[in-house]
């Protein structure tokens, strides 16, 4: 049974989304989608730890041995990625049921579980799998899924910021196939390990295949900067994260946009390998400013929104800027320092979208001048939101500390201090967007004739706590976080060489 | 018992002061300084007290004989001057007096410099309150200004003795001698206290502002204390001779056309801290002696001066020479005292002043220096006009103001009775002065000669006044400011300070308007592009994230061709 | 409270007078006794006679002569330094 | 009980009071009664220390690693012990004022008051007792951020300017500047540990010296270092306890407790002196001190004099420091106590005033010493220590900076020491002044002196800045190691 864990990863899910469509019942349905993520994350905890014991797992589906077969290729890298990303549908699980999205959703719950099943069917497939057409077609499977979830929203406009989302989705995915496509032309291979041993033949400058294998870089980076919503190709990423159902937008700032870095970081270093990519290409020469520039624009966006969740969302931008970063510092510090902030943003801004829902639930709208009384009235969800925010800052002792400590270190490294004092500058613009909310939550008065709101239930909250509460522990205890990120980091740098 | 300082019965002893009232306060008063007058008696000669703090060794209690002298003194006046404030309402002038007279008494027996320090500084802080404790605008400003000055001297000790203890790893108070920058600051320190010339302007400043009986605790402590200090470490030091001639004379001016008459007192004191100074300049065992003993002298009559004013100003309620005159009528015993005071002060011989005052000029004369001597001639005609005429003449005498007063309380004249009777005493039969002094004496005051020229001096003096009086040249009693050197630090730094903060509001104001406009404007813009219909907070349409995707793939290709 | 002013003796200018006149003569005995008295002079003017007394009368009008000349560049308002308030 | 369970139980205790405040909200008087009980057993586990360390011991307590090499660990040394003293002593002190304080203004949101002051004190002995950089800015950022709900207790617009102001402010030196000279250290020393000598020495050339010191010092916001000084004045609107605990107990001495510490233990004297990063550091430090004790002259709002009075009296505990010499630590050190006893004891007094009399400004105090003569006596005797005189304990800290300055020929440096006693006069003596000697009013007032649970604290802390006058001998023997003596 073990060896069969990394399909089992993708084909459980995979499967338990075409059965919620077959079962329809109600507490089937629920029991089921809250069964599989958590299947899930077991599988991938078990994954994660033979990695550690064995390195890494090669799986070859249906016994047909690469490159001819697909091969699932597990290692402490996407073995992390599958951990955070099975642990955050699991922990999302309890806010799908209906009182989410729109009318049409409460009435078809068991479509709506389908879909995000399959959503995280694709997102693990993407993770698992050691083949670049595979991970297209994952990519494409996790993405058309992620367009209906975002189309759910509760009102008319998720509708169209889902048809936004779809067609620059779909053009990140077309400019991935057709890296894909030139790199097979040049190799003949699709296997990720095969294609790292074939690329540097014509990699290397001067043979005809050279600017062929650029061109191919090309299409992968911007394809998958549309996917991982790199400045200035984010913009369907508030659109999309402020009108899908808030569970939704947990899920997928949790989820999707890290599995797109992951997927980025495999290319750079695994396919095309630091050397190449950062010395002939020059990645890090856009990719630096464009990081950088979206730290401060996303969160200077993110201060005047006056949309709760449209916030989080310009927040996001602005993370993802420092996972970027992380990957244009090019050092195994650097690395470490995107992927450690992956894990962590993955658990605040889950955290915090969390959090946004249960506001969602109770003030029936996401505007931030309607938090008012919330500090006093919803305490234990106020409270959540402040811990992410502060994590979100980067304040010692929580999660976003952490990461922060590593990319700063690792442009002190290099020397790049305008760099380090950039990244620690670009925290403050969070304190000003965090404390926006928290001076409405916790000073301004409700008005008189405002429905009246009380905390959400435990079952939202305990969540919602798991999630901060981690971001807070894993402030602290970093083994988990930084230990494997660093190791991880090791790996990408070295692995496939 | 012998390991407590001297006069720390007196510090306290009179913190206890306010928790009772009526007459075991008034019992307290008196008792606390004779308690602690006996306390010192019975200290055995050459006591010397060792401490150690922050690892100094300190000397917390030294006994020696110029210390004793300070210390009999200061204990006498403690005395008399509380039977005088004994009917004084309210603790805080007893607590003030009392304790202010326990530090000076302390800081005299003071063998290290911190221990001085200490006392030094709280000679000030205790003080300040007889001022205060006068109602009026007037005596709060110039209190702040005496406390200010006055822990100006202390810092300056501060320093100094830091750096004495730089120098010489040694915190021992003793000869010091203008031998380095810390003793320098320690000289400038003393000379605060002491109203060098130029650093004087305290004294006149706030002794008139003082209560009646505040006045009177000022007059004695810390000038004399300053004496003390400058006695103790800069004996023999040269430049005290030009010092203290120049304070001599300078005030005799300004107690000439002075109005009020407790200010003219205080320059009067000024001006006989200037013969202490030079004694302590000429560094002679005659020159010290003089001073010890002038010293001694010297805090008897002026506080005797003071309190005879005090009774003015306590029966009249004021002080001002153009308002009083022909007080003798209904305050006869007063004038009486004032007169002795006065005939003290101008060393007349049988009165305190000549036995003391003789010996620093005898001092000069022996060491042939001429010039001193005449500058001090000079001025020993001022203090006739000042203290020994214009004092009792304008406030008992003169043209008759009309008032019509009752008599000085007893306990105000007990201690003006005791205060005069000290006075001639000491003038008859000096022998128990000259004993306490530091070195053996076999000084004769009174010889033929000395009495002659002395009486010649003084009234000659006399008749210079008589004729200026009667033909009217004398100048007349104006109300009246006259500038003096306070001028500097009451007019033309203030005013300076005031211009210089009106701009420095001014250039403030307009850079937080300018700061301020700037910030709005940033913020609006920011708000304009990045705010939720903003070019950065709205989200694009699609087709320019396509042609942005267009251009970052075009970027990257020219980069990696580059 | 006496109904009327107590006479006093210096109330009468003619007391006054022989009051001065005292001091004169007085002033006027000592000239002549310093004739006589024995000196032992540290300094040369100790040696003169009559110069104390000489001294004395002039140092005293040179003071007064200088104060007045002083006043007239010092005297200010009583209420110059402007403190008379009580706020 | 052994050195490190006191450790823990100094970290803890004030934790669990803040959760027992907390479950107790419904019971004001059980509420207040953990609260004192809390701060007694803290003072009395921190209080268990003095002994070992004043015998040199250094004992110590490592929890877990964080990140590699950077465990959360804890070591006791002379002046972490000096300012655990201070915040857990006074705590004490300043809850019970608080109880008389809060109830007498009718204060809301008590609770949260409570708690978040018991949590304030933790994060306090944290940074006190951190053994290294990192915990010590763990702890840090945790005071910053639970005196916030303290600085904005009365929720209104001021409230929350001065609020945004403090978290700014503060937030933004000790991120942008703190931690990004925390993780540049870290690059060239391998090690964020205090050690003795310091950590930087003979890594660091004297440039980065510089650049890292100033980071470090600015970074450190608490300490008011000008031009990073003006959310302290702001902080003003909070209710006095709180203003207490941002002056004395805790928030301003964990600032300059931080630089002290970091120049002792992270630069080490000699890397100071000469890199010439302590001469720069020493004449801002005399500028703020002077500048701002200027301000404070001509301020009519108590609280705001007293607030830049602290900047000032800051500013001395930097400069000695800066000084670079083990007598001038020492000193500033020193000062910390000092300094401490004396400017809480001027709040009391400030708040007993606001809550008996309803007066705030200056120039309202005519006369009021007759009303309420032990809290204006007080405030006289604290004023005594700021101005550095005796019989106040003022006068040893000044003493000591005064040694040092001079020990290292910094005459300029002696004159701002003494130019910055004599402007204190110049801003607390007219308040006493006012108090005692001004007429009163005409129209009669109602009040008498304040509420016993105001007055006992304050009086308390005016005599303790007597005592610290006449014994400060064992503060210097604890204090001694750090200066080499």
């Amino acid at each position: 049974m073990s060896e069969h864990l990394p399909i089992l990863q993708v084909v459980v899910p995979l499967l338990a989304g075409p059965l919620c469509l077959l079962l329809r019942h109600r507490l089937l349905v629920r029991g089921l989608a809250t069964a599989v993520p958590l299947a899930c994350l077991t599988i991938a905890g078990l994954l994660l730890h033979r990695v550690q014991q064995v390195g890494a797992i090669s799986y070859h589906i249906g016994g047909w041995a690469p490159p001819l077969g697909i091969e699932y290729r597990i290692d402490l890298a996407n073995a992390y990625v599958m951990v955070i990303v099975s642990a955050i549908a699991a922990v999302v699980m309890p806010f799908l049921p209906g009182h989410m999205g729109s009318a049409m959703v409460r009435r078809r719950e068991h479509l709506f579980y389908a879909i995000f099943l399959l959503a995280l069917a694709g997102l693990l497939g993407i993770s698992a799998t050691g083949d670049m057409f595979n991970a297209f077609v994952f990519l494409e499977i996790a993405s058309l899924a992620s367009y209906s979830l975002v189309a759910l929203g509760r009102h008319r406009r998720a509708l169209v910021a889902a048809y936004s989302y779809l067609i620059i989705g779909t053009i990140g995915g077309t400019f991935f196939l057709l890296g894909i496509g030139l790199m097979y032309q040049m190799t003949g291979t699709l296997n990720m390990v095969d294609l790292a041993h074939r690329l540097p033949e014509p990699m290397s400058p001067g043979t005809p295949g050279s600017r062929t294998v650029l061109v191919a870089f090309a299409f992968l980076a911007v394809g998958l900067s549309i996917k991982l919503a790199v400045f200035p190709l984010h913009q369907w990423l508030p659109r999309a994260y402020a009108h899908a159902p808030s569970a939704v937008s947990a899920f997928l700032a949790a989820t999707s946009t890290k599995v797109s870095y992951y997927l980025l970081v495999r290319v750079v270093f695994s396919l095309f390998g630091a050397a190449y990519v950062f010395d002939a290409l020059k990645l890090d020469r856009l990719l630096l400013p464009l990081s950088i520039v979206a730290m401060f624009a996303g969160s200077t966006a993110a201060i005047f929104q006056t949309d709760l969740k449209r916030l989080l969302a310009y927040s996001s931008v602005a993370q993802i800027g420092y996972m970027t970063l992380g990957v244009s510092l090019a050092s195994v510090t650097g690395l470490t320092g995107g992927l450690v902030h992956l894990f962590n943003h993955a658990l605040m801004k889950g955290g915090l979208f969390l959090a946004a829902a249960c506001y969602g639930m109770r003030l029936r709208s996401s505007r931030i001048a309607d938090l008012a009384g919330a500090g006093r009235l919803m305490p234990w969800t106020t409270a959540a939101f402040v811990t992410g925010g502060l994590a979100l800052i980067g304040v010692p002792g929580t999660a976003g500390f952490v990461s922060k400590w590593y990319l700063v270190l690792a442009a002190l490294e290099q020397g790049r201090w305008l760099v380090a004092v950039l990244v620690v500058a670009s925290s403050l613009l969070a304190v000003a967007y965090v404390w926006r909310v928290v001076e409405v939550a916790y000073f301004a008065d409700r008005d008189a004739g405002a429905h009246p709101i009380k905390e959400v239930p435990p079952l939202l909250l305990v969540p919602t706590w798991i999630l901060i509460g981690a971001t807070v522990y894993f402030g602290l205890r970093t083994e988990l976080t930084a230990g494997v990120a660093e190791a991880a980091a090791g790996v990408l740098w070295e692995s496939l060489r | 018992m012998s390991g407590l300082p001297p006069g720390m019965i007196l510090v306290l002893g009179a913190l206890a002061l306010p928790l009772v009232r009526g007459r075991l306060r008034q019992l307290l008063v008196v008792a606390l300084p004779v308690a602690s007058y006996a306390h010192m008696l019975a200290l055995p000669a050459d006591l010397s007290v060792g401490a150690e703090l922050f690892g100094y060794a300190l000397e917390p209690v030294r006994v020696d004989r110029l210390s004793l002298v300070w210390g009999h003194v200061f204990h006498i006046v403690a005395i008399l001057t509380a039977i005088y404030a004994l009917r004084v309402k309210g603790a805080t002038e007893h607590v003030a007096g009392l304790t202010y007279a326990g530090s000076a008494i302390a800081a005299a027996f003071a063998g290290d410099l911190i221990t001085l320090f200490v006392f030094w500084e709280l000679t000030a802080v205790t003080s300040v309150f007889l001022i205060w404790a006068r109602p009026g605008a007037r005596s709060r400003r110039a209190g702040l200004r005496y406390l200010v000055i006055q822990v100006a001297s202390g810092v300056l000790l501060l320093a100094g003795s830091v750096l004495t203890y730089l120098e010489r790893g040694s915190l021992a108070f003793d000869h010091l001698g203008l031998s380095g920058p810390g003793s320098v600051l320690i000289f400038l320190a003393f000379g605060i206290k002491a109203a060098f010339p130029l650093l004087h302007n305290w004294l006149q400043d706030a002794y008139p502002e003082a209560t009646v009986a505040g006045t009177v605790f000022l007059s004695a402590f810390t000038t004399k204390l300053a004496i003390y200090a400058l006695a103790r470490a800069f004996p023999g030091t040269a430049i005290l001779i030009p010092i203290g001639a120049l304070m001599t004379l300078f005030p005799i001016v300004y107690a000439v056309i002075e109005n009020d008459l407790r200010r003219v007192l205080a320059y009067s004191l000024n001006n006989q801290l200037g013969f202490m100074v030079v004694g302590i300049g000429i560094g002679t065992e005659l020159s010290l002696n003089g001073t010890a003993a002038h010293a001694f002298a010297h805090i008897i009559y002026k506080a005797l001066l003071f309190m005879a004013m005090g009774a003015v100003l306590h029966r009249t309620g004021t002080i001002k020479a153009s308002a009083l005159g022909g007080l003798y009528k209904s305050m006869p015993l007063t004038a009486a005292c004032c007169i002795v005071g006065s005939l003290s002060i101008s060393g007349f011989p049988l009165f305190s002043g000549f036995v003391s005052k003789s010996m620093i000029l005898s001092a000069g004369a022996e060491a042939h220096m001429l010039v001193l001597s005449l500058a001090l001639l000079v001025a020993s005609a001022g203090v006739v006009d000042h203290s020994g005429i214009k004092i009792p003449f304008f406030a008992f005498f003169a043209h008759d103001s009309g008032r019509r007063v009752e008599e000085a309380p007893w306990n105000m004249l007990l201690a003006m009775g005791a205060a005069a009777a000290i006075c001639i005493g000491l003038g008859v039969y000096p022998q128990p002065l000259y004993d306490l002094l530091p070195y053996p004496v076999s000084y004769v005051p009174y010889t033929t000669a000395h009495v002659v020229t002395s009486l010649e001096l003084l009234l000659f003096a006399a008749l210079a006044f008589a004729f200026l009086y009667r033909s009217g040249r004398y100048p007349a009693e104006i109300e009246s400011v006259n500038l003096d050197f306070d001028w500097t630090y009451r007019r033309l730094a203030p005013r300076a300070v005031a211009a210089a903060r009106r701009r420095l509001a001014a250039l403030h104001a307009a850079a937080a308007r300018r700061l301020d406009a700037a910030r709005r404007r940033l913020l609006r813009s920011l708000e304009r592009t990045y705010g939720p219909s903003g070019l950065l907070g709205e989200p694009w349409p699609t087709g320019t994230t396509a042609l942005w995707a267009a251009v970052l793939l075009a970027a990257y290709l020219i980069l990696s061709y580059l | 409270m006496d109904e009327r002013p107590k006479s006093h003796r210096l109330d009468a200018p003619r007391n006054v007078a022989r009051l001065v006149y005292a001091l004169a003569v007085a002033c006027a005995l000592l000239l002549v006794v310093d004739v006589f008295s024995p000196k032992h002079p540290h300094l040369p003017y100790e040696g003169w006679e009559g110069f104390f007394a000489f001294a004395g009368f002039f140092a005293y009008l040179g003071i007064v002569a200088s104060a007045k000349l002083w006043r007239k560049l010092v005297m200010r308002p009583p209420d110059y330094y402007g403190d008379d308030d009580d706020g | 009980m052994s050195p490190e369970q006191a450790i823990a139980a100094a970290l803890l205790v004030p934790l669990l009071g803040a959760a027992g405040v907390l479950l107790c909200r419904r019971r004001p008087n059980v509420r207040e009664a953990v609260t004192v009980l809390a701060t007694l057993l803290t003072f009395g586990a921190v209080a268990s220390l003095v002994p070992a360390v004043t015998a040199g011991g250094r004992p110590g307590l490592e929890l877990f690693e964080v990140l590699p090499g950077l465990p959360l660990a804890f070591a006791v040394e002379p002046l972490g012990m000096l300012f655990a003293l201070v915040a857990s002593g006074l705590w004490i002190l300043t809850s019970i004022y608080a109880i008389g304080y809060m109830r007498s203004h009718h204060e809301g949101h008590q609770t949260r008051f409570y708690a978040c002051f018991a949590v304030a004190i933790a994060a306090a002995l944290g940074i006190a007792f951190a053994a290294n950089l990192f915990t010590l800015f763990l702890f840090y950022e945790l005071l910053t951020l639970t005196t916030y709900p303290l600085v904005t207790h009365h929720g209104d617009e001021r409230a929350r300017r001065a609020g945004r102001l403090y978290l700014g402010l503060l937030m933004a030196t000790s991120i942008v500047l703190l931690l990004t000279a925390i993780i540049w250290t870290y690059a060239v020393a391998g090690t964020l540990d205090f050690r003795p000598g310091g950590i930087l020495a003979g890594r660091a050339d004297a440039p980065l010296a510089i650049v890292l010191l100033l980071l470090f010092a600015f970074g450190t916001g608490k300490a008011a270092l000008m031009p990073f000084h003006r959310w302290l004045p702001a902080a003003m609107v909070a209710p006095t306890p709180v203003s207490a605990l941002l002056h004395a107990v805790a928030v301003v001495k964990a600032g300059v407790f931080t630089v002290t510490k970091i120049v002792l233990y992270v630069f080490g004297l000699d890397l100071l002196r000469t890199s010439g990063g302590g001469e720069i550091l020493a004449w801002v430090a005399a500028a703020t001190l002077l500048l701002a004790a200027a301000v404070a002259t001509v301020q009519d709002n108590l609280k705001r004099r007293l607030a830049y009075s602290t900047i000032s009296q800051l500013a001395y505990v930097v400069l000695g420091a800066a000084l670079a010499n083990g007598t001038a630590a020492l000193g500033g050190s020193l000062h910390v106590a000092m300094h401490a006893m004396a400017k809480i004891t001027l709040f009391f007094c400030a708040g007993a005033i606001a809550v008996t009399a309803h007066k705030t400004e200056v120039s309202q105090l005519d006369g009021i010493g007759r009303r309420m003569p032990i809290t204006c006596g007080a405030f006289f005797l604290a004023s005594l220590s700021i101005i550095g005189l005796p019989p106040a304990g003022g006068t040893w800290s000044k003493w000591f900076l005064v040694l040092g300055a001079a020990d290292g020929e910094r005459w300029a440096m002696v004159a701002v020491l003494l130019a910055g006693s004599l402007l204190a006069i110049g801003y607390l003596m007219p308040v006493v002044v006012r108090a005692f000697f001004y007429p009163p009013p005409a129209a009669g007032e109602g009040h008498g002196e304040a509420p016993l649970l105001c007055l006992l604290p304050l009086t308390l802390t005016a005599l303790g800045c007597v005592g610290q006058f006449v014994f400060a001998e064992p503060l210097y023997r604890l204090l001694a190691p750090i200066a080499g003596m």
